[in-house]
């Protein structure tokens, strides 16, 4: 009953790499984050993204700087996928000035307006309908420019889903509704908190196209994300996109996994998108195993130089505790 | 000069702004079309299209949300929420998002949102369309909170509000559209007509926000108010004869305390005065620092009139509304209690 | 309060405009009557009865 | 892609003549309701439901005083159908101490626990959630009780309307929500605000039966209503029932009506429920046109009955001010 | 008896009540099958059975709809929202469903339920995980709010919000669900261990509800806390060896008006804290009514210590906070300003 594509785009050699690109940043810098934490050397809570990097990064591919995303608590991948500088992202995760929020957003409201990640909420549910402002705004302008709105299976129960699906649809906004579907909210299951085997399905009641999609395979969400995004720029309006994936760490880092069986999650994790897309790409001929080394390499270069870029970093002065209430500095 | 009743003033506001800046963006429920419920979005959309006035479906926190992202995206969205009784499904917006955003992007962006809404009771509205919420948006740091009292301070606060960077919560006291009420209920009510706040000048003009304005002055007692109950205040200090100074506040974030301050420690005495109920309503922030910055000025306690701690009571409307017995009431105990 | 236990009758309840007077004005609210509600010294009866001090020949005036 | 039902209950003639009793109640009361507003004999924004009156009447016949509805500031049709007496009705509309809430309640929140008539709100879809309350407390009974949500179609685009729906899928409890769609919120059009052209298709995305019934025709609204009442009382859970309809007042008594055309309005009231179905009942002899008047004359006398009664009602003494506000009464 | 932390003696006031009441639920986000995320009702789904304490959607409107619904039909749900962030999306059902039943029903029907959640700052929570809203729900009338800061007075409190026949918003402050947590963030920090308020009794047991408790009787200044602030307060009473009268108000409303008055009048002095935002915040309630009913008694003006007037800062949570410093600050400004 949900939708099925007929036209696949499908995504050239270079592209192909720059997904991949994409997908091993996200990992390398996930691996990092979960190794400082446990050396002690940051306090956040972690809400790790491993198994999901397929996602945004298929679709990163496919926005440019001036597209918006809105993203949720899980969501530095999203970030790391629209090419976020990693230094401004670290420094925030570490609260230094030199953070892209000046150390006021913290880990759980990252925002980096130049390469268009714009909000991040800790209130489930709340950055979809948000979502649909950035896209009123493109459609004034007049600009191509879409917004990607990524959230979870469990988020697609709370009322402000509803809202924005319908509100976009109404208005046929330029958005991208993505769910990243990773089959569990917090620690409850998705068929104890969703009613519908496919959250696709919703977009029926939103007259607007549902695709389910393989969530760790990075052509499946290309050739959807393609469609939608094309969709969404020629003024047809919106679309929901259902991606299907597992989440390795759990809800939150350091979290006990005994809501599944040892099978369940073994079996999930067998399908980690990562070594996947890597063999895919060398046996196609798209990239050889040293170039793909070679890549991760870089990542992590990168990576381990935001980390310690960000470490030298000073905190915010106590100045800034009353900046940016009001658009006025507030009297001490 | 024209005059214009509350209504008309606040529809002249939003066509000047949507005129003179192609960033303000006018929706709601009924706006577009109908130019709604109270008619003050009348003929916006004939006039500036389809795109810069419109309707939305039944969905306040989706309202509000998407006048976020057009505000961070540089939009000066002036969204309606068509009775201040309906603004909590959208609650969880303008407290974690609109309120918050400046802060936790560190400056980067924010969200420069006027969002009107009728307020405040003596309509017989009952339960759902006749509360005061403005105490639980004066706690939200990162809010404005904006209530006109006339036509003229309607029209250049509103401005004010559209073109100032924070979200502005804009409440409406709707017993004021068509007149200044007196809280005289069983009286013939009045228009607008003669009275010189409503005289409105054309174009574009601002009351600044965080700037009371003395509406009487006067030396044996201050009483604060604001919306509706600036006009009932008067009535009272008329019929008490007591040389009140009435502060009408405009803005209770920003809040103006310096004139405040200056007329409590000229007068010793002070009766503040709100539709919403008592318990935990803006009358005790406005108290507690009045206490805090003229205690040894203060010649007696410090009086708050206000609604009971009920809710807002379909049948005993005028019993729960403070009118201008139950605030000549309090002047005279102020003035006695020595 | 401290206040409280010392004086009885209207000049024990003292507002704290009216405690701040009686310091200015060096005046011991005792020697004042009180004309507000139930006895109680206003602002104004200090500030008369300050008047009244002054008005009096200075206790030591040397020249 | 919405529902279609196989078996369709018919409802026998007695039943039939149930509905239309409800239905002559409701709408002499609604008559008599705006002639006492036109004559200035009661202030109150009164929202008619004339040419609505066949929705709950078909439902209600099906249901028990113990079965609960949920309704809204349009909902005295509701209420009336669900045989709520009148005299408390009016007492409450008038604001009497003899009314059903004391006069506390008011015209926009009229409930009558004896009739199973439980949350009425001024708040577009706050009471939809509610209702599942209701059923949650019947399946721990074990009673067969279950809950009817009345709502508009404007109300289906609120989050509550969401999370009600998903909710009482996911718990399969025993609500029925019925839309009540008379192409209006307001004065904005159906299109302008819903994004679906049938509200019955959102139920796909709860996984629950949803059907478009014709509001106006008694034996359709009966037939899905059976259905879903059925389920519900059996533990299969929630079903949403669209039912189309028109109300002939516009939105608020005295509205102007310039927001449609003036064939666009009578095409909608020349298919009146009442005047047909009457004549069904006679064509099909069910009853004779002296029956039916006599029906009327009797739903008449007893409006007007509850009319007097509640003008000679006393007003609620002061005390009432402060009571109820708390389980103990608060000080003056 | 047993010493219990305050999570485990909330966890056993809802076992007691399961236990003893059948019309009792418990239910939320992982709340069954899981146990909570703060672990407050682990164990109960295995113990009482899926139908009584379950796993609900993240929806939180929906939540407490569901909960106003079965209390309306006589149950008594003790629905949980897992930060008191999170109830802002069900603030609607709240305010204008939940506190508003018995009023609007004329008493026929109300709304039994008690929502428990855990609240405040202290614990690198940031924006959205930290606040402190209690002001906002002591100002809708009709809802009671309840704030423990001890497991005893915790377990006493819940069975007797459960037991009350009104809404009760029950917030548990966070930061002290494993040790009376003192402000002092960076010293060690202690646990509820050989803490006198430890001792949880077993079975049922009420503290009622509108009763404040003295925590440290003094004669030179009062001072009003909740929450986790009543140890951050005698941590700092300690510190500057004032003889302070230490009150834990335990419910905000009902409020303990009697006591507060008692003390204000003896001490002359009074110091309120919180840790939400100090500008429409609870403490100007409190410092009105003192100041309206002790105001012959004052000494000196009625300070309040709480948190800035800034959205709860990620990078500044320890200078946000109101700590043993800022609080002894207070203590002496009052004690030397006569
Ligand atoms: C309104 C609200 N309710 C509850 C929470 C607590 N919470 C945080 S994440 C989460 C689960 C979300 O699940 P899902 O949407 O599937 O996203 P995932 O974490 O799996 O990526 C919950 C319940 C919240 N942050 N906001
Ligand atoms: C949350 C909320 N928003 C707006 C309103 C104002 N309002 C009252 S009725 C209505 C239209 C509802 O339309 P619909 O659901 O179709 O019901 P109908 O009135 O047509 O029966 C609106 C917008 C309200 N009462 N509550
Ligand atoms: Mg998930
Ligand atoms: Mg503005
Ligand atoms: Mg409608």
């Amino acid at each position: 009953m949900t939708d099925t594509l007929t036209n696949r785009a499908v995504p050239d050699a270079a592209t192909q790499l720059d997904i991949y690109r994409r997908m091993i940043r996200i990992e390398r810098n996930d691996d990092a984050t979960r190794t400082q934490i446990r050396r002690g050397r940051i306090t956040a809570p972690y809400y790790s993204a491993r198994g999901q990097e397929c996602i945004p990064s298929a679709i990163s591919v496919l926005l440019n700087d001036d597209d918006k995303i809105c993203t949720i608590y899980r969501g530095i991948h999203d970030m790391v996928a629209k090419d976020m500088p990693l230094r401004p992202l670290w420094a925030e995760i570490c609260g230094r000035v030199d953070g892209t929020c000046k150390g006021k957003g913290g880990p759980m409201h990252l925002t980096h307006p130049e390469t268009g990640v714009m909000v991040t909420t800790g209130i489930v549910g709340s950055s979809m309908p948000i979502a649909n402002g950035f896209a009123w705004a493109a459609l004034l302008d007049g600009t191509k420019q879409v917004t990607v709105a990524y959230f979870g299976d469990g988020a697609s129960n709370i009322g402000a889903f509803h809202e924005a699906l319908n509100l976009a649809s109404v208005w046929k906004l330029p958005v991208i509704f993505v769910c990243q579907n990773n089959g569990f909210a917090e620690h409850t299951r998705y068929e104890n908190g969703t009613s519908v085997d496919q959250i696709s399905k919703r977009a029926i009641g939103y007259g607007m196209p549902g695709y389910t999609v393989d969530g760790n395979d990075p052509l499946d969400v290309y050739a959807h994300a393609h469609a939608a995004i094309e969709r969404a720029r020629s003024g047809e309006g919106p679309t929901l996109l259902e991606c299907k994936t597992f989440r390795f760490m759990g809800h939150v880092f350091g979290d006990a996994d005994g809501y599944m069986t040892k099978e369940e999650k073994a079996e999930a994790m067998a399908d980690d998108p990562l070594p996947k897309f890597r063999q895919k790409l060398i046996d196609s001929g798209v990239a050889t195993a040293d170039q793909i080394d070679e890549m991760t390499a870089k990542a992590e270069a990168e990576v381990n130089d935001a980390i310690e870029f960000a470490m030298s970093c000073e905190y915010p002065s106590d100045d800034e505790l009353r900046r940016d209430v009001f658009a006025e500095e507030i009297p001490a | 000069m024209r005059e214009l009743n509350m209504v008309k003033a606040i529809n002249d506001a939003l066509d000047v702004m949507l005129a003179r800046d192609p960033d303000v963006l006018v929706f709601g429920e009924d706006v577009g079309y109908f130019g709604g419920v109270f008619r003050a979005t009348e003929g916006l959309q004939a006039k500036h299209g389809i795109r810069r006035c419109f309707d939305t479906p039944i969905a306040e926190g989706g309202i509000i949300a998407t006048a976020i992202g057009m505000g961070a995206q540089g939009l000066r969205p002036v969204p309606e929420i068509q009775f201040a009784d309906y603004i909590l499904p959208a609650f969880d917006q303008l407290v974690s998002e609109a309120a918050r955003l400046r802060y936790r992007s560190g400056g980067e962006f924010w969200a420069p949102i006027t969002v009107r809404s009728p307020y405040g009771g003596g309509i017989f509205g009952g339960q759902t369309h006749s509360q005061s919420p403005e105490a639980i948006f004066a706690h939200i740091t990162g809010l404005k909170t904006v209530i006109p009292s006339t036509p003229y301070d309607a029209k250049g606060l509103l401005i004010a509000a559209i073109e100032c960077d924070d979200p502005v919560i804009y409440l409406e006291p709707k017993r004021l559209y068509n007149g200044p009420f007196d809280g005289h209920h069983d009286r013939e009510i009045g228009t607008w007509a003669g009275h010189p706040a409503a005289q409105v000048p054309e174009g574009h003009y601002t009351v600044p926000l965080g700037k009371a304005a003395v509406v009487r002055p006067g030396d044996a007692v201050t009483v604060l108010a604001y919306g509706t109950m600036v006009h009932v205040a008067l009535a009272a200090v008329d019929e008490t004869g007591i040389d009140a100074e009435v502060i009408d506040l405009r803005s209770i974030v920003p809040l103006d305390i310096e004139t405040i301050v200056a007329s409590a420690n000229k007068t010793g005495r002070c009766v503040i005065v709100h539709e919403a109920s008592r318990f935990g309503g803006f009358g005790g922030e406005l108290s507690s620092l009045i206490q805090e910055r003229c205690f040894y000025g203060l010649e007696t306690a410090i009086e708050r009139v206000a609604g009971w701690d009920t809710p807002y009571p379909h049948a005993f409307e005028w019993d729960y509304f403070p009118g201008p017995a139950r605030i000549a009431a309090a002047l005279r105990r102020v003035m006695e209690n020595t | 309060a401290a206040a409280a236990e010392e004086a009885p009758s209207g000049a024990s309840v003292l507002s704290p405009a009216v405690r701040r007077a009686v310091l200015e004005y060096g005046i011991d609210p005792a020697t004042i009557k009180g004309t507000g509600k139930d006895g109680r010294i206003t602002k104004d009866d200090v500030v008369a009865a300050a008047k009244a001090k002054s008005a009096s020949p200075a206790p030591t005036a040397s020249t």
